[in-house]
């Protein structure tokens, strides 16, 4: 991709960002609610006190002075603070951000390892018992509430085979200094497999409840479009040469059938990082999500703010990401 | 030339629809899902009639009362009753008109905006193009549930407000696929021929193109509506669900999930009916897609 | 010979513990909130203190059955109605090994108190819990006085909610540097923060014991403490019945049978402190009737909804005080009675009853609809409207503002237990939790007076016949003080929970 | 002088199973084709042309199944074979070049692959191990490219089939077809995709390949005109049967069989190349419900009562053979 491109790509994420900035800050300003009323509470509070907490909040200025500072800020990096934490909003964030992104790539890891042999499988043996056992699997994934499949698995695993914890990212026994804030990760670089190990367990349901909707429809586009690339011309003709059955398979077939299945899950990422917010809440998963849904209950405008514009950033990016997948694996695509 | 191709063609001479129709209802799985969604909307019809109890009669006495099967059950109330000993089947009957109309009524709000819009753009181009895909891109940018949540928390709670919620973000995915659409059938001889005859823009669209991609479009539309369904229950789960005492089966789940150990019946219930329902549609849409959007044909 | 085995073996665990911390005690607790900062001045946050004051101690605390007693201080006097002095008790120690001075004290009620002492032009959110204090000062160097500019006889009350700081910590990190670390005088020390996931406490095992009247006295029985976060209901049961966590908080009570029957945990209740009343309009046209409002006070089967909904663990009030507070006295009971509350309506003018609507938090969804089933019943076609709670308190808690809705399910909390800070502000004219937009000149006056009365018993005597009086005008249908249920492994001795919902860890044990 | 038999039919029938019910699109089909000649086999869409060649070459797809019939290939029974020894003969020793480079090319593989992959499956006289290997193949690809008429070979080895022109990829196509040498080409409907120009460029390619590799060739197309430039027999197909055989200028002159008639007729003369054959009035009848009746009759302009009963191939002169009762009279 040249540099041209690339900056003109760079110039259509501004209006989606300042758009979505927008939005989000008028929503929050048009909910009822007042978060200086929220954090007093029941507690007694003078006049003058509740004008020194607005202050303080930076509630007292006008609705559009607030949204122009706001962007001022947000460009210099500067999101504010959080009402309640009292500490920068970006800091805040940046300590849930590392679990909700280990949790939602864990999760694609789950999807994709699961609905790809899955789906090539039953494409396959179309219309085998095999293939309608993978496809009823896939529907009754993508049919479930992720919440309710939650507390199924937990139920199941958790209290009564009592296989994986309930809660959490890691145990006490271990402990793990953050380097690049993802556990796995981190466990790996201490050559802690001991914590390794039990990081894996923690994550397992967590990941297999937000995972399994998605492995449902990767399994569905990767079904399809295996069974599209087995009619393919170069298929066929991969045969008249006489190649071996596994080379027409992984390096003719699979090739080009894993295309729309990199760019869904691509795309499909994008609501895994901003569909988690059940599953973190179910899992007592440290992550963004629930803080973010915390924060539109209590009113925490800076945080909400801050974060549907940092999704709003990753929502971009992941289109980038999978338009350069897409071209990666297609060579026929140029950006 | 494939000899699969042309035998599957159908008999000639029978219009298209019917012949996907044909193809349709040769596919059994999806004409049994077809029958359970027909079956699910009966009952949300005559709920009054089917329902054994009024599903909002509270007694307090019948609370967390087990299914008839389980000691403690009770013909009457043949599923069990909830935390406040209402009748689990007649609220479950109730509820599906809940899930059924939020369903229907945001994809069709939906579909119908996301139709005019996409036919906008795709078809005018220009700045209409640039308006209507830059508010596209701004709403995709937004994660799906957190912009519901705001919207909630916005108007509150309410049957009317969730609907409105869902459709402001939902009518994108239908707008998107139209526009995509529009702007290929744009290059296509039959438009080109209707703009030569010097038909309105208005009538290039509803007229010509529209009955081109409309099966495309409700393919969509229906897997969409299984999407919706669970997404009630996620709004439910978040305390963001339809005012009492309406019976919904996201409030159910949601509801009941506090006594899962305790009481099971009380939300796995309603969770198998949405399980049900989302299924036979998604089935069923699978059927339509097979039969009537050739291209996705498998 | 023998030395040599027992310092061989005394390393040998000293090694062990040091190694391998999993040979350490660890508790743990299914906690339902994440604290907010560690900074005990900055948030008004009741879990964040929970979570704190295991960390941090206040000059006073309370013991199991709420009674007030010394903590950081050894002893107080009131020197005058508006002069408190506090005797700073020697030898604590905070966790880096420093002595906690009376400076630390001063400093620490200085920095809530003053305006713009956080840094940063910032002011503590906590400064209106102090109420009338107007500056705190040295008298000498192990007392503290407290200077208010009107009597407040609750300041004693109030203090053990505000935790001391080290000063020289303070300095030295800011206010920045508190809110993500801690260094207080309390059993456990902070071990690590993981921010949203769990607060890791150790044990602080130069801790100078806790108040000698709330015994045992000594350092904290376990290795650590631990809070993790779940806020799931029904995750939190699991993962008690897992085993996962060994203490949880705010057990369900559908889930009571449950814990009892699994015969790996117990549940354990307190009495809460938190108040729960039906608040009618008496702004609006149809509960400015008193005879409307006696109705609707027959049409509440207390008892029943208690029974079932409840569990059973909830005291019944009829008036705004819990049972435990200070001046609680014995009321007239308005009993249920569905034929009274059908013709008192029809005496106020509907005869064919009338359509209401109750408005209730999420939370309370299934309450306010098995009341309004009873209200209903009674000739009140009362409909549930759901909303969120900051929506709903700006509705009705409009401080004498203009208010519409008939009726909402609330409630307030009472964390002192000491009429004072529940009764005036949902009582007294244009109170700013007056939800029910209640007047009454003469109890304003009552209520005013018996504020500022420093004898017990006539104080107490005053909030009894306040309790009378509203008996008499009925603002409220006042319902029940639920117990806070906590769900316990059978591994875990000691643990008490008080009825302000801390969960002090100092006592508790494992097996 | 008499050339040996390479390739040899039976009463092949091959069956597909669809949605609608069984189809039997190659229905008793038999041929024979010796070394080094030219076959071309002509028919509409659907008649069952290509079927047959996949069913020679055990590429049926997966609802169809062989039902009976009998290939043999240089005198072995490809059917009898194991799958592998099948995909040992495909490419190694039975080629196939088809219709459209474009999509018969892996779009997402660089040429150069999708050439080497051809030899590393079937080619033992490489080199073992390594770089040399590699040279080997690669000089192989050079030489094949080249043999097509690909201009400066080693630079090209590198491209996506899609950097090539329309021509320039059925080239490859061949080159990658041939790189083993094979023994029989069966090259689908090698010019439908390509512009009328490049066509003749195609077929003369093919034809010179033939002479120097000494192989042989069959043209599976429905275009008449390379049939009568470059096919030395020619056997017409018809809804799941052939109807006529013989020699190319044969048929062309004197055809036995009203289809082949009626193909013959449609096309515009002098100029035969290039058209499409769609000219006769009605359709290929459904190969679901055919009966036992001859299957033209009912597009047939000679058709008689006695066309109703079954009938059969004919021989009526050495290597001429036609399904018609009334071939005399269309002479």
């Amino acid at each position: 991709m040249n540099p041209a491109k690339f900056f003109q790509r760079l110039l259509q994420l501004a209006p989606v960002l300042l758009g979505v900035s927008f939005i989000a800050f008028m929503m929050l300003a048009m909910t009822p609610g007042d978060p200086v009323a929220l954090i007093i509470g029941e507690h007694a509070a003078t006049p003058e006190q509740i004008e020194t907490l607005r202050r303080d909040l930076g509630l007292n200025q006008p609705l559009l002075q607030r949204f122009a500072s706001f962007l001022a800020d947000a460009v210099t990096g500067n999101f504010g603070t959080s009402f309640y934490h009292r500490r920068p909003v970006a800091e805040v964030i940046g300590e849930r951000l590392p679990a909700t992104i280990e949790l939602s790539l864990v999760a694609l890891i789950v999807a994709l390892v699961t609905s790809i042999p899955l789906g090539v499988l039953a494409a396959i043996r179309k219309n085998t018992i095999f293939d309608r056992i993978a496809t009823l699997f896939s529907l009754v994934g993508v049919s479930m509430p992720g919440f309710w499949l939650g507390i199924l698995l937990i139920m199941i695993f958790a209290v009564n085979l009592q296989l994986f914890p309930v809660a959490g990212r890691i145990g006490f026994s271990h402990e793990v200094d953050p380097i690049t804030g993802f556990m796995l990760i981190d466990t790996l670089l201490h050559r802690n497999f001991a914590a390794f190990g039990e990081t894996l367990r923690y994550i397992a349901l967590p990941a297999v409840t937000l995972g399994l909707p998605m492995a449902a429809i990767l399994m569905r586009v990767t079904r399809t479009s295996m069974l599209e690339v087995l009619q393919q011309d170069y298929v066929t003709f991969a045969n008249a040469k006489g190649l071996k059955p596994r080379r027409i398979f992984f390096r003719h077939a699979l090739k080009n059938a894993l295309i729309p299945t990199v760019s869904v899950a691509a795309i499909e990422t994008g609501s895994l990082l901003g569909g988690n917010m059940i599953v973190e809440t179910i899992f007592g998963w440290p992550g963004l999500g629930r803080l973010v849904v915390e924060s539109i209950f209590v009113r925490n405008y800076p945080l909400v703010q801050a974060a549907v514009l940092l999704y709003a950033v990753t929502y971009v990016l992941l289109n980038f990401i999978a338009d350069i997948l897409y071209t990666l694996l297609n060579p026929r695509v140029k950006l | 030339m494939t000899v699969i191709a042309s035998s599957t063609a159908g008999a000639p001479g029978l219009p298209i629809w019917r012949q996907n129709l044909r193809v349709f209802c040769a596919n059994k799985s999806a004409l049994f899902a077809s029958a359970v969604v027909v079956l699910f909307v009966a009952m949300a019809i005559i709920a009054p009639i089917i329902a054994p109890h009024d599903p909002n009669d509270t007694d307090l006495f019948r609370r967390l009362q087990p299914p008839v099967w389980k000691e403690g059950g009770d013909w009457a109330y043949i599923l069990g009753c909830d935390a406040l000993g209402r009748d689990i089947l007649s609220r479950l009957i109730y509820g599906s008109r809940i899930s059924i109309f939020i369903g229907a009524a945001v994809v069709l709000f939906a579909t119908v905006i996301g139709i005019l819009a996409g036919l906008a753009a795709g078809y005018l181009r220009g700045w209409v193009d640039v308006v209507i895909s830059r508010i596209v891109d701004i709403l995709l940018g937004f994660p799906y549930l957190i912009f519901a949540i705001g919207l909630m928390a916005m108007m509150g709670p309410g049957l009317v407000n969730i609907v409105l919620a869902l459709v402001y973000k939902e009518w994108v995915i239908p707008c998107r696929v139209v526009r995509g659409e529009t702007l290929a059938a744009r290059e296509q001889e039959y438009v080109e021929a209707a703009r030569a005859v010097g038909a309105s823009s208005g009538h290039i669209m509803l007229r010509e193109i529209l009955p081109n991609i409309l099966s495309a479009v409700t393919v969509i539309s229906t897997v969409r509506m299984a999407n919706v369904i669970i997404m009630e229950a996620s709004l439910s789960f978040l305390g963001l669900g339809v005012q009492p005492p309406t019976a919904s089966w996201g409030e159910m789940v949601a509801g009941g999930r506090e006594f899962i150990m305790e009481a099971w019946w009380v939300s796995t219930f309603p969770g198998l009916a949405i399980l049900a329902l989302v299924l036979a549609i998604n089935v069923a849409s699978q059927g339509l897609r097979d039969a009537f959007d050739p291209r996705f044909a498998e | 010979m023998g030395t040599f085995k027992h310092l061989m073996l005394a390393s040998m665990i000293a090694l062990g513990s040091a190694i391998s911390p999993t040979f350490a005690q660890d508790l743990i607790i299914g906690f339902s909130k994440e604290g907010e900062t560690l900074d005990p001045a900055n948030h008004r946050n009741r879990e964040t203190e929970t979570l704190l004051r295991n960390v941090y101690e206040g000059l006073l605390t309370r013991d199991a059955s709420m009674k007030l007693v010394p903590e950081i201080a050894e002893s107080y006097e009131q020197v005058s109605p508006t002069i408190y002095d506090f005797r700073i008790r020697k030898g604590i120690r905070f966790h880096d090994g420093s002595d906690l001075t009376a400076e630390d004290v001063r400093f620490t009620f200085e920095r809530i108190l003053k305006e713009g002492a956080m840094g940063d032009g910032q002011t503590s959110p906590r400064q209106g819990l102090l109420g009338p204090v107007t500056g705190v000062e040295l008298v000498d160097a192990n007392t503290v006085r407290f200077n208010l500019s009107e009597p407040w006889p609750i300041l004693p009350a109030m203090l053990p909610n505000q935790q001391i700081v080290s000063k020289a910590f303070v300095e030295k990190n800011g206010t920045a540097g508190m809110a993500t670390q801690a260094m207080g005088s309390g059993p456990f020390s902070l071990g690590e923060w993981r921010r949203g996931e769990a607060l890791i406490l150790n044990r602080f095992d130069d801790y100078f014991g806790g108040s000698p009247e709330v015994p045992p006295v000594g350092r904290a029985c376990v290795d650590r403490a631990i809070f993790r976060t779940i806020p799931e209901t029904a995750s939190r049961v699991a993962a008690l019945l897992s085993g996962d966590v060994h203490i949880i908080n705010e057990l369900p009570n559908s889930s009571i049978r449950q814990i009892q029957a699994s015969g790996v945990a117990d549940v354990v209740e307190v009495n809460g402190t938190r108040s729960f009343f039906l608040a009618m309009n008496m702004q609006g046209e149809i509960f400015d009737d008193i005879r409307v409002r006696q109705a609707a006070a027959h049409a509440v089967n207390k008892d029943l909804l208690i029974d079932k909904i409840l569990g059973g663990s909830a005291a019944r009030i009829e008036g705004i005080l819990s049972p435990d507070a200070f001046g609680a006295s014995e009321l007239p009971q308005v009993g249920y009675d569905v034929e009274k509350a059908r013709a008192l309506l029809a005496e106020a003018g509907y005869p064919d009853g009338i359509d209401i609507t109750l408005d209730a938090e999420g939370a309370y969804r299934d309450m306010a609809e098995a009341i309004a089933s009873m209200l209903t019943r009674a000739g009140f076609r009362t409909s549930v409207a759901i909303s969120e709670t900051t929506m709903l308190t700006q509705k009705w808690r409009t401080a004498g503002g203009p208010k519409s809705g008939d009726m909402w399910l609330s409630s307030w909390g009472n964390g002192s237990l000491d009429p004072f800070d529940i009764f005036a502000p949902t009582h007294a004219t244009n109170d700013r939790g007056n939800s029910a937009g209640y007047s009454n000149p003469e109890l304003d006056k009552l209520l005013a007076a018996a504020a500022i009365e420093m004898d017990a018993g006539k104080r107490a005597e005053m909030y009894h016949r306040a309790e009378m009086t509203i008996v008499a005008d009925q603002p409220y249908v006042y319902l029940w003080v639920p117990r806070d249920i906590y769900g316990v492994s059978k591994r875990v001795e000691g643990f008490h929970p008080s009825a302000d919902s801390r969960i002090l860890l100092h006592d508790v044990c494992l097996k | 002088m008499k050339k040996r038999v390479l390739l040899e039919v039976n009463a092949l029938k091959t069956t597909f199973s669809t949605r609608a019910g069984p189809v039997t699109a190659v229905d008793g089909v038999s041929l024979t084709l010796n070394e080094g000649e030219c076959l071309g086999v002509v028919g509409e869409s659907g008649s069952g042309k290509s079927v047959t060649f996949a069913s020679v070459m055990g590429l049926v797809r997966a609802n169809g199944r062989i039902e009976e019939g009998e290939i043999r290939f240089m005198g072995r029974d490809l059917r009898a074979m194991s799958a592998e020894e099948l995909r040992l003969v495909r490419g190694r020793e039975i080629a196939m070049t088809m219709q459209d480079a474009l999509t018969a090319l892996n779009p997402s593989l660089r040429i150069d692959e999708q050439l080497a992959e051809m030899m590393e499956a079937h080619l033992d006289d490489l080199p073992v191990f390594g770089p040399a290997r590699k040279r080997a193949i690669r000089d192989r690809s050079v030489e094949m490219l080249r043999l097509v008429g690909i201009p400066s070979p080693e630079a090209r080895l590198q491209q996506y089939p899609h950097e090539f022109s329309g021509g320039m990829r059925q080239r490859i196509m061949i080159a990658i077809a041939l790189a083993c040498r094979p023994k029989l080409l069966i090259a689908d409907e090698p010019t439908t995709a390509l512009d009328v120009t490049i066509q003749a460029q195609v077929l003369d390619l093919i034809s010179d390949l033939r002479r120097e590799l000494g192989m042989s060739v069959v043209f599976i197309t429905h275009d008449l005109g390379i049939v009568a430039e470059h096919c030395d027999r020619v056997m017409v197909m018809y809804a799941g049967q052939v109807v006529e055989e013989g020699e190319t200028s044969e048929i062309i002159e004197q055809c036995r069989h009203p289809y082949t008639r009626a193909l013959l007729a449609s096309i515009p003369r002098p100029e035969l190349r290039g058209q499409s054959l769609n000219p006769i009035p009605g359709n290929v009848p459904d190969l679901r419900d055919v009966t036992n009746e001859c299957r033209f009759r009912s597009r047939c302009a000679y058709a008689v009562p006695a066309c109703s009963r079954p009938v059969m191939m004919r021989e009526i002169a050495p290597g001429r053979k036609t399904r018609c009762i009334r071939d005399g009279e269309l002479a």
